[in-house]
């Protein structure tokens, strides 16, 4: 078993235009290991709402939406027994079909990894500093997303448990 | 002197209020985040379009998130936007 | 936007010796995809078990295994919303750090995806026909995998939904 | 004559009986999976070591989980095994 430290067990966090590659991610986050029964992946793209959009601007907070995120990370660490993952929130404007979010979770267990997974994304969508506004295919000046009470109720859920 | 305050916005807030950050001297008597709000809608058009319905507004003081009842003593930074949208 | 007809939202479902491509599995469920906005992937590994472990051993019930899996993925199917996914269980010889299974499901929504992909997991791990047996490090031969109880619940606990 | 039925065995279950799979002719009073196991334990040592704990052994009838109290009736494969440990 190769035993990166403590540190190879804490989420990364990155903000950045350019897009990822989840599976360099992950391959990061397991190669040499022999603890990690389980990776969780989530990847957000940006949809085209039925040829509607011709991309999304994510505006965000620079600074903030590290912080943030980093705190939504270090709670899920705190929560659930984890070996290490990576957060990955892209701002800019993104065409439908290219990558927005990127969250990884490795653990020994499934249960762990999905909790974690979900958790993540629940809390980074009501908390993470971000704003989306559309770029409309008709040319007209698109609206900013409006905040989906799902996503409240979502996040909601974590406090209970 | 009142300290200084850097404000910045984002989304439709930063829209309508027709800058991204300023930085200003809020009198003694704003203390809250709500009596900031109150207080730059009272300073033009674009400040009362933006801060408009108070209730869907959310701040951030020196970057972490917080409520409008929140002291803005000793804060460097406070941010206004919409609910977020990420993810 | 893309419309595969019907079968392009799926769930294929794999039975092999092979190592499998998770990176490429989900390329091909997003390509040219605009519909897609939330994939969510799980990959299980084999652990050492603190270097107690050089290999498990996988059998399976051929023919049922590829039945008992399509049988949970058209469950999965029938419960959520899905635009796509891939069920890939290995059999045979499979040492530490190397992939036992994936499952990757595509929707438009994050929800869908993470419930679909732990439902399969959890009906999986109860349901599809394989037994794991041990081979120890110090070259004593090894036990076959006991269930745990854990498993069961996590199974059960979609029954209640 | 009765029907010629195809039996598979898996992990431990395999191990103790010591073949894989084999086809047997039941008598007729074998209505059950619970009857199956009972009979098949009555055939030698293999078999009763096999089915020792019967509540932990797991049934499939042409491939489909089935419960102990399950008829037989029509099977053309039955298959005994452990509980499932893959994913």
């Amino acid at each position: 078993m190769v035993d990166g430290g403590a540190d190879a067990n804490r989420i990364k966090v990155q903000i950045q235009h350019e897009d990822f590659d989840a599976a360099a991610e992950v391959a990061a986050l397991t190669k040499g290991r022999l603890d990690v029964g389980a990776v969780v992946t989530f990847t957000g793209l940006c949809r085209d709402e039925g040829a509607k959009l011709t991309a999304l601007e994510l505006e965000h907070y620079p600074g903030m939406a590290e912080d943030e995120i980093a705190r939504v990370a270090a709670e899920a660490e705190n929560r659930w027994s984890l070996l290490g993952g990576v957060a990955i929130h892209r701002y800019g404007k993104i065409a439908p079909g290219e990558n927005i979010v990127l969250v990884v979770i490795a653990s020994s267990h499934r249960a762990a990894a999905f909790a974690a997974a979900e958790f993540m994304m629940d809390y980074l969508k009501t908390r993470a500093p971000f704003w989306k506004k559309e770029h409309l295919a008709d040319g007209g000046a698109g609206d900013w997303v409006e905040a989906r009470d799902a996503d409240d109720h979502a996040a909601d859920r974590w406090r209970k448990a | 002197m009142a300290p200084e305050l850097k404000l910045s916005y984002f989304a439709w807030v930063r829209e309508r209020v027709g800058k991204s950050d300023e930085t200003l001297n809020p009198p003694a008597d704003v203390r809250t985040i709500a009596d900031l709000i109150a207080w730059l809608s009272s300073r033009g058009e674009e400040y009362a379009y933006a801060f408009d319905n108070p209730t869907v507004i959310r701040a951030a003081m020196d970057r972490k998130h917080v409520k409008q009842d929140s002291a803005i003593e000793g804060a460097r930074e406070i941010a206004f936007f919409p609910p977020m949208t990420g993810g």
